[in-house]
């Protein structure tokens, strides 16, 4: 499909009920995560009398501000199960979901710019190899070849001393996946309620049966937490807390341009990482800022900063020009994995933590979020990424591992 | 302290000050080719810099005694003073002038001229500061080597500056005699107005190429 | 030579903004025409008769341009040049001679040549910032400027003025628009403080009243080096003043985007400002009195115009319409434009009456035509000021969404304020600058000319504004005559209609959120500025009921959420308006911005600093090449002639082994430290006992972070009783010495301990190798070298040959007998060619990071981010040795969490490959030899398969003759002598485990 | 671009500071006392409102000193900045607990 036709979205996406008193499981929160439990929910576990509570517009927080990269070759054992599941569910999406979410499987190159850099991919590619990731590392004439707008040259202060290169990731487009899930979760029964805030839940003992919004009390059999940045605000109103910072991380994007860019590039060095969607717009992620922030908001010279790596490593980019710019609140934790599991509160369920690179685990944090909801137990996926790992120290690192992040 | 190793003695000879080489010495082309008639750039090699830290009163008070300055108390605050006969080789009539910079609630820059030619040595400077402070709280640090100084003089100076300093620079927020440790793309440097058209930066020893390179850069508009 | 075609077959003879004594020829699709100077590229075009441009991106129809300003979403062109501008709006365009641009269809081309133009930053404190320099905007900087404050005026146009450059005939402050302009210029330019940036957008407003701001340079740039073509801004702004106008709407009907469709507000500014007349026959579709002006202008420069006005009566401010009249115009009310006739341009207009509903009442009729000038209403620019949070709240009579509560040290007026009327937006102004000046400490100087009323309560004022904007009479879609709803553009850039909207309620999108990401209106290059308040409107026509309530609160201009009134048929008693659904988010850029701009001077070298050695010339000239290890260029090893980097290293280990060889350790970070406390602190920020450190001797240490992770290590030497030298890797050193500060400081104010750092004091030349004590001797003549009088990790001050006192340390990372001479870095290159110099005689040779890898490999010394990660414990490291078990130190809770005391860790071994020749990759993983299973390492495993470890480093060893490797494995040590696979690149080689240490493990070298 | 004022040089862009986190989590007195779960909260977990919030920055390329801040995460509004010595502003809302028990 050229550039220039892109297909429709459906006729018909979902309804917008008034909220029941009283459904089996609430989910709050109504970004991927949270539509595509809703979405596992009831195909895998036949729960449908839920409801995906959202404060906002449907899916319009994290979900719709990612940079939308998708790849699986995360370093640890554990992250690359978790990532590669993801991934392979992706690769059947269009047509689990029956809507054409754009899923392009164009690769993922990670440059390295310095020998450490060199070190950690190489280490990286070798352990993905081995955990069924595909995976490679590239020279820089590799990497030249697979994105030929790539300086590679030495005129640049860090230059490009090769890369790893997954074959099998990309992008998709970020609201039609959350959409693909809307509708069919909606049509399953899942009943979709926006503008819907949570501002307490209803307690009896050590156990949640309800919450508190700004359309009323909601009774629940159980609740689970799917909000992203939001999440520590929501466990303390639950009583409990949650290992992790909410920061502010911005993307941009260019105008439209005739596609140039084939395939999707992170350098974590220099903090750049682009990718050319359909349409041609070149998007972009820039680096977190370094202050807690709820605002969807950074600060400009951030953005400036990466622009000076862009344009270094991409000279063609020179006179694109930045369309708009805007931020997202993104739930960091110290060890760059997730939190999914089980909580201190009865029936209640967390699933964050994700960060910058929570999109592309929405399918397999859906399937293993659901089969937790519902079994009361961690799905195997999503055993190491307890609260209680935080107590043991088995921390899940994905920092080291050349820091690659979303 | 009986402990303490022994400072050498308070002299050092003119050949071994001819060994030095100023970390901006090998950019002296590229700042003179980048100067005109509005803007010029230049290296003041070799000035003595004394990290002085302290936290009482007495301390600072003695500190500042021994330099011949009140010690400033505020941000952007230099104390000038004259520093000197302190003793040196033959001459014993050896003495610079002192500018003491605030550089936090409890650290200062103390900065003398080149000791070869004051014949202030700068361990002299040191042990005066040490025997001041005493067992107190604080610390005295020769940094000469630590940094360098760049003057950009000129009209368009302060043009050349706001292309890289955040900082308000007009003379009403910045006036003359006033210096802060603030950055320049990134790089922490002491800014100093030493008069309306000449301004000091004092990078640290390796980022002086990068100073420069940024300031010839700015420079390239007016020459 | 191109020929210039001299046409300008629509210009007027007399008039307009231009320098008519300079034409100037301009290229376009490779066709020469010309034009003056003062036009845009738009305006050429106009004045050529040429409205069309490019097709529309998805549907591919004809189109003209739309507006005369930065919302253009049809005139998109690429400037051709030494670097081709991807994709501007012909309407942002000063003409300039020679000017070669290319019609573009919606989408832009990336020009793959380097741009070598130059951009830079400029960094600007001002008291008040005056944004946009209208009437309002002119008032305030001369207000605000007259008590002396800093102000500095932006506007994004090449001429001051803003809409008076459209209304040249008004009468401004008594005197005629354009002289008025040209004072208050003359003012601002005399005053000392005062700058104006003209061709300078603010494009972004960020907290704290920090603006950025493009200046377009390239028009007054001279070819001079250094001079930039753009120019990025940094404005930080004690108060803000927001000037900036407002922008007309078109109306949504049927085929509005041919070409000769256009804004009414922007064939006024073609005639008055640039003399271009872009129809003779025009029918001019209103819904607000606005547009009798742009009929009053078009009938004195000979069109004939027919006037198509939605209300059914106008009953304010008709003067204008009065006049119209009166000027023989015919004036059809209650009546609407329905359909153009004409694709490649327009040729005539359907118009029909309309009912009070906006439905269709009567037959259309075919007014024959070349232009269509449309006025749907104003909506006033907010994009700054809600970029700020600043609140937005709908006006029905206005009907715009005009600011409401403002934003802290801001002020917002004229036609950004919703204030429509010229005296009014001066007033407005004049009053925000004397505010603004005030706030900033200038109180303006007392006389104020512009007329500054009397104060007026709030309510006098709004009705002032609702009077000046007449009565406007919304209509949010113009039913076609066969119902159809898709060739009504609401977006004409992204190709988005009535139609599209329609869908996107009909598949149940609530919000107007949802409702952009559906059709994709509002996310094209103007941002919404054409057709965003036309979608809001089309919304409240089409959610109703139920519908209503499920729009989500929290967007831009969103009423505070109300109980909805439910009629007895339980659906809402009021339709939503405007207000019920909010807009879009407002996001910097207001306009767009190039990527090179941004980016700025700090590309290639000025990217980030490089940091050198003092002996960094000495290191070029002999050849080193270079690693980069954090900013620091570090020497990695010295090919000679015809050496590889095998041959080098091979060689440079060899004299650190045998003979002598010299290595540049200047880079390792370096912190003083004193204090009757210091050894307390050290004590608790390392791991292993730093209290009874003797006094002239070092101690190697390693610190961890609070979770027990290895962090950075090193040898601090303890000079007095309470002074250290702290040394530490060389990426370490800025962290290591904020970690120590922030203990120092925030944890432990009570212990008596001064930090500062001196990595730059001193430079250090690690001498290395079993003869480096005479090289030493020769160097030092004072010191004791013998090994009874100068003993492992001791250190001695001493006097060099040169004279130059030096501090001189016995520490070895290589297990050779080896040195540390430290001397003031303006000393560094003296004393580094002086150890060339005394080694000569015994052959020393300088070494790399490469060499001192291998060196320090083969003794199995740890490189903190190499054998680390940020998982390693120095347990791990098999460094229980400098753990200390009975004090407290940073960490040491941590080591007794589970994960760190059940098996399965991994720790530090060092590996053989079987084939002596093999060098592992760094990085290769490890597995159990069995673990393979049918695997070949063709094509990926089918399932995953365990890892038990991976190597850190991996090395050829000169001394041992063979290749080694070190490597983190699960419960390392207790594997010593079994055998593993490690795997790389689809491969697989057997692998020995052995203890860490491989060479000299007595440590029978250390001493010489 | 915040502008955060330094106790000691006055206002300077964020830009020349570092961020340091939660204010007031003092180091345990005896960590070896604590539980595991104990020292993972002293590790791992700070308080993340949406509001006000007592944060820590230093001015790293000015003063290098530590100082407390009570900042707005949600409208980055700074309303108080403290040395270390000086106490946490009185008056600041502590995240509220919504919890509400029913009846058993
Ligand atoms: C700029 C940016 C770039 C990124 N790039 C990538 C990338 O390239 N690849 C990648 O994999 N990931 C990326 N991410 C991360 C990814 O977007 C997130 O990890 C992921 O979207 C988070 O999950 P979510 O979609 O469920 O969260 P969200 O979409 O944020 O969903 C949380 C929802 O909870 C709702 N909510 C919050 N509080 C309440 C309440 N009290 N009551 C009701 N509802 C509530 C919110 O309104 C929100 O809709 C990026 C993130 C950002 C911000
Ligand atoms: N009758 C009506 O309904 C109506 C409607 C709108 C405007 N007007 C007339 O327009 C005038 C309004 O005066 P005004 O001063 O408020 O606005 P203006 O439109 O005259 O001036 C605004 C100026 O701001 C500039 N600008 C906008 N955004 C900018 C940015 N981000 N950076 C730099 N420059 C920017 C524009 O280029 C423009 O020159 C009055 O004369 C008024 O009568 C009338
Ligand atoms: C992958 C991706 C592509 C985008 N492309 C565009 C685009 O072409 N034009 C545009 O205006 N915005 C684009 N956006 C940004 C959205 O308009 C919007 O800024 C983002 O969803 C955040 O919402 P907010 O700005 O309304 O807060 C894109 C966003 C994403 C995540
Ligand atoms: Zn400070």
């Amino acid at each position: 499909m050229s550039q220039r036709e892109l297909p429709q979205h459906p006729d018909f996406l979902w309804t917008n009920p008034d909220p029941k008193k009283s459904y089996d499981v609430v989910i709050v929160g109504g970004g991927g995560h949270g539509l595509a439990t809703a979405y596992n929910l009831a195909k895998h576990h036949g729960i449908t009398n839920v409801a995906v509570l959202d404060k906002g517009w449907l899916a319009g927080g994290n979900m719709a501000r990612n940079t939308t990269i998708i790849r699986s070759n995360y370093l640890w054992d554990e992250s690359a199960a978790i990532y590669e599941t993801s991934l392979k569910l992706w690769e059947t999406m269009e047509e689990d979901l029956g809507y054409d979410v754009f899923f392009s499987q164009r690769g993922v190159l990670n440059l390295a710019h310095t020998m450490q850099d060199e070190r950690d991919s190489v280490r990286r590619v070798e352990a993905n190899r081995l955990n069924g990731v595909d995976a490679e590392w590239v020279t820089p004439q590799q990497v030249k070849q697979l994105c030929p707008i790539i300086n590679i040259n030495d005129d640049i202060r860090y230059p490009v001393m090769g890369g790893t290169y997954q074959p099998r990731a990309g992008i998709a487009k970020h609201d039609w996946v959350a959409w693909a899930y809307a509708r069919r979760a909606n049509e399953m029964g899942v009943d979709l309620i926006q503008n819907c805030e949570v501002t307490g839940f209803v307690m009896d003992g050590g156990r949640v049966v309800g919450v508190e919004t700004n359309r009323g009390r909601i009774n629940a059999g159980k609740v689970a937490l799917a909000a992203a940045g939001y999440t520590s605000v929501l466990a303390d109103m639950a009583g409990f807390r949650v290992p992790i910072q909410s920061h502010p991380l911005q993307a941009l994007v260019s105008e439209l341009h005739e596609i140039v860019h084939p395939t999707v590039v992170m350098s974590n060095h220099v903090h750049v990482y682009v990718s050319q969607a359909h349409k041609g717009e070149l998007v972009m992620g820039a680096g977190v800022d370094a202050y807690n922030g709820y605002g969807q908001r950074g600060s400009f010279h951030v953005i400036e900063h990466q622009m000076a790596a862009a344009v270094e490593l991409f000279p063609i980019f020179a006179r694109a020009h930045l369309l708009r710019t805007w931020g997202g609140v993104v739930d960091v934790t110290l060890d760059a994995s997730p939190v999914m599991g089980l909580t201190p509160v009865d029936q209640m369920y967390v699933n964050c933590g994700w960060g910058t690179g929570g999109f592309k685990a929405v399918p397999a944090a859906g399937l293993a979020y659901a089969h937790t909801i519902a079994n009361d137990e961690p799905h195997p996926l999503n055993r190491a990424y307890g609260l209680d790992r935080f107590v043991t120290g088995a921390l899940i690192d994905e920092h080291g591992a050349a820091a690659v992040a979303h | 302290m009986a402990e303490q190793m022994t400072v050498k003695p308070a002299t050092t000879d003119a050949a071994v000050l001819g060994y030095r080489r100023s970390p901006a010495h090998h950019l002296t082309e590229i700042m003179a080719e980048a100067g005109g008639e509005q803007v010029r750039l230049r290296e003041v090699p070799f000035l003595t810099q004394i990290t002085i830290r302290a936290t009482s009163p007495e301390a600072v008070a003695a500190v500042g005694n021994a330099l011949g300055v009140t010690m400033p108390s505020a941000v952007g605050e230099v104390a000038q003073g004259e520093f000197g006969d302190l003793g040196s080789d033959s001459s014993g009539s050896s003495g610079s002038s002192v500018s003491v910079v605030w550089l936090s609630p409890d650290e200062w820059l103390a900065v003398l001229g080149d000791e070869a030619e004051t014949g202030v040595a700068i361990t002299a400077v040191v042990e005066s500061l040490n025997v001041a402070l005493g067992q107190r709280r604080g610390q005295v640090v020769d940094v000469s080597s630590n940094r360098t100084t760049l003057e950009l003089s000129g009209p368009k100076a302060r043009a050349v500056l706001d292309k890289t300093i955040e900082l308000d620079l007009h003379p009403r927020e910045f006036p003359v005699g006033r210096a802060v440790s603030t950055q320049m793309e990134s790089v922490a440097v002491i800014l100093w107005r030493s008069a309306d058209d000449t301004w000091l930066l004092m990078p640290r020893a390796s980022f002086a190429e990068h100073v420069v390179g940024w300031l010839a850069d700015g420079m390239r508009e007016f020459s | 030579m191109t020929q210039h075609q001299n046409h300008q077959g629509g210009r007027l003879e007399r008039g307009g903004r231009l320098d008519r004594d300079q034409s100037i020829g301009f290229t376009i699709d490779g066709t020469a025409l010309t034009g003056y100077v003062g036009d845009t590229l738009a305006s050429a075009l106009v004045a050529n008769g040429r409205l069309r441009v490019g097709d529309s991106i998805y549907l591919r129809r004809p189109r003209g341009v739309l507006s005369a300003g930065v919302e253009e979403p049809n005139g998109f062109v690429r400037v051709n040049g030494d670097h081709n501008e991807s994709m501007l709006p012909a309407t942002t365009l000063e003409l300039r001679d020679g000017l070669d641009v290319t019609l573009l269809d919606g989408i832009g081309v990336l020009d793959d040549r380097p741009d070598r133009n130059e951009y830079d930053k400029m960094h600007v404190h001002a008291d008040v910032a005056v944004i946009g320099s209208g009437p309002a905007g002119l008032a305030a900087a001369k207000e605000a400027a007259s008590g002396g404050a800093r102000v500095v005026l932006f506007e994004q146009d090449f001429e001051l003025g803003g809409s008076l450059l459209s209304d040249p005939t008004i009468t401004v402050a008594g005197q005629g628009a354009l002289d008025y302009i040209a004072r208050v210029r003359a003012e601002l330019e005399a005053a000392p403080e005062v700058t104006v940036l003209t061709r300078t957008c603010v494009f972004g407003s960020y907290d704290n009243n920090f603006l950025v701001a493009l200046e377009k340079r390239d028009e007054v740039a001279s070819a001079k080096g250094g001079v930039s073509r753009q120019r990025l801004w940094h404005v930080t702004a004690g108060q803000v003043v927001l000037a900036v106008g407002a922008f007309e709407r078109p109306i949504v009907f049927s085929d509005n985007d041919v070409p000769g469709v256009m804004l009414a507000s922007a064939v006024k500014t073609y005639v008055e400002r640039w003399a271009a007349l872009p129809g003779r026959d025009v029918v001019l579709f209103t819904t607000n009195d606005s547009a009798y002006e742009t009929a009053r202008c078009l009938t004195k420069a000979g069109a004939t115009v027919t006037v198509v006005d939605a209300r059914p009566e106008v009953k304010a401010a008709v003067s204008a319409q009065e006049g119209a009249r009166r000027a023989g115009l015919t004036v059809h009310t209650a009546s609407a434009v329905v359909g153009i006739e004409g694709s490649e341009g327009v040729t005539g207009a359907f118009v029909a009456p309309i009912d009070d509903a906006g439905q269709l009442a009567g037959d259309a009729q075919l007014l024959a035509c070349d232009l269509v000038a449309v006025s749907g209403g104003w909506t006033p620019n907010v994009s700054l000021h809600s970029q700020r949070q600043g609140q937005l709240a709908w006006d029905d009579a206005l009907s715009g969404f005009v600011p409401s509560a403002g934003v802290k040290n801001q002020f917002v007026v004229g036609a950004g304020n919703g204030t429509y009327d010229t005296d009014d937006c001066l007033i407005e102004g004049a009053r925000a600058g004397r505010g603004a000046a005030a706030a900033a400490g200038f109180p303006a100087s007392s006389s104020a000319d512009d007329g500054d009323a009397v104060a007026e309560s709030a309510e006098v004022w709004h009705a002032r504004q609702h009077r000046a904007a007449g009565t406007v009479r919304p209509l949010w879609a113009v039913p076609a005559p066969d119902g159809s709803l898709d060739t009504h553009f609401v977006d004409p850039h992204r190709d988005n209609t009535a139609a599209d909207v329609l869908r996107a309620t009909g598949a149940g999108m609530r919000s107007v959120e949802h409702v952009k990401r559906y059709t994709s209106i509002s996310t094209g290059i103007d941002q919404g500025k054409i057709g965003g308040v036309n979608t809001i409107g089309l919304l409240t026509q089409l959610l109703s009921g139920n519908d209503a309530k499920a729009i989500p609160a929290g967007q831009p201009g969103q009423d505070a959420a109300e109980e909805v009134e439910l009629t007895a048929s339980g659906q809402p008693a009021r339709r939503p308006t405007p207000g019920t659904i909010g807009t879009t988010t407002f996001r910097a850029p207001f306009t767009p911005v190039a990527f090179t701009a941004l980016a700025g001077r700090g590309r290639g070298t000025l990217f980030d600093a490089a940091r050198t050695s003092p002996a960094h010339s000495w290191h070029v000239e002999h050849g080193a090449r270079f690693e980069d290890v954090g900013q620091w260029k570090r020497p990695w090893f010295y090919p000679q002639e015809g050496e590889d980097m095998d041959a080098a290293v091979a060689r440079e280990c060899r004299a650190a082994r045998e003979g002598v060889a010299f290595m540049d350790a200047t880079t390792l970070g370096k912190i003083e430290i004193r204090g009757a406390d210091a050894p307390e602190f050290l004590n608790r920020i390392y791991t292993n006992p730093f209290l009874k450190l003797p006094v002239g001797k070092g101690r190697y240490g390693v610190m961890c972070t609070v979770s027990g992770m290895v962090f950075d290590d090193g040898v601090t030497l303890r000079l007095a009783d309470d002074r250290f030298f702290m040394t530490t890797t060389t990426g370490g050193a800025a962290k290591v010495l904020d970690w120590l500060e922030e203990w120092s400081q925030t944890e432990w104010p009570e212990l008596d301990v001064t930090l500062t750092s001196v990595t730059e004091q001193w430079s250090t030349v690690a001498v290395v190798g079993p003869r480096s004590r005479d090289v030493i001797a020769k160097l030092a003549p004072e010191l004791d070298v013998s090994k009874e009088g100068f003993g492992f990790m001791e250190f001695r001050e001493t006097t060099l040959a040169s004279g130059i006192d030096a501090r001189v340390c016995r520490i070895t990372f290589s297990g050779e007998l080896a040195y540390e001479i430290n001397v003031p870095r303006w000393y560094g290159l003296k004393v580094w060619e002086d150890v060339a110099a005394a080694g000569e005689e015994f052959g020393i040779t300088p070494y790399g990071t490469e060499t001192m890898h291998v060196l320090r490999a083969e003794k199995a010394f740890p490189i903190v981010g190499q054998e680390t990660d940020g998982t390693i414990t120095p347990h791990d490291l098999g460094m229980d040795w400098v753990v200390s078990k009975t004090k407290e130190f940073i960490g040491k809770r941590s080591f007794s969490r589970a994960a760190f005391t059940e098996p399965g860790r991994k720790q530090l071994v060092s590996v053989l490959p079987l084939d002596h020749t093999l060098r592992l990759p760094e990085g290769a993983q490890l597995i159990e030899p069995d673990a393979l299973g049918d695997y070949t390492g063709e094509g990926l495993p089918s399932a995953p398969i365990a890892m038990v470890g991976f190597v850190t480093s991996s090395y050829h060893s000169q001394a041992l003759g063979r290749s080694f490797a070190l490597a983190l494995v699960k419960d390392g040590p207790t594997r010593v002598g079994q055998t593993l696979l490690a795997s790389f690149g689809g491969q697989f080689t057997e692998v020995e485990v052995r203890e860490p240490v491989l060479y000299d493990k007595e440590g029978a070298r250390r001493d010489g | 671009m915040m502008v955060i004022p330094c106790p000691f040089c006055g206002p300077r862009n964020e830009t020349e500071y570092s961020y340091g986190g939660q204010a007031h989590v003092a180091y345990p007195e005896n960590p070896d006392a604590l539980t595991d779960e104990e020292w993972a909260q002293f590790l791992f977990y700070r308080d993340n409102p949406r509001g006000s919030y007592a944060e820590r920055w230093q001015h790293s390329a000015g003063c290098r000193k530590w100082f407390n801040a009570v900042r707005n995460t949600h409208t980055y509004e700074i309303t108080h900045v403290y040395r270390l010595d000086q106490a946490r502003p009185d008056g600041l809302p502590k995240a509220p607990l919504a919890t509400k028990e029913v009846g058993a």
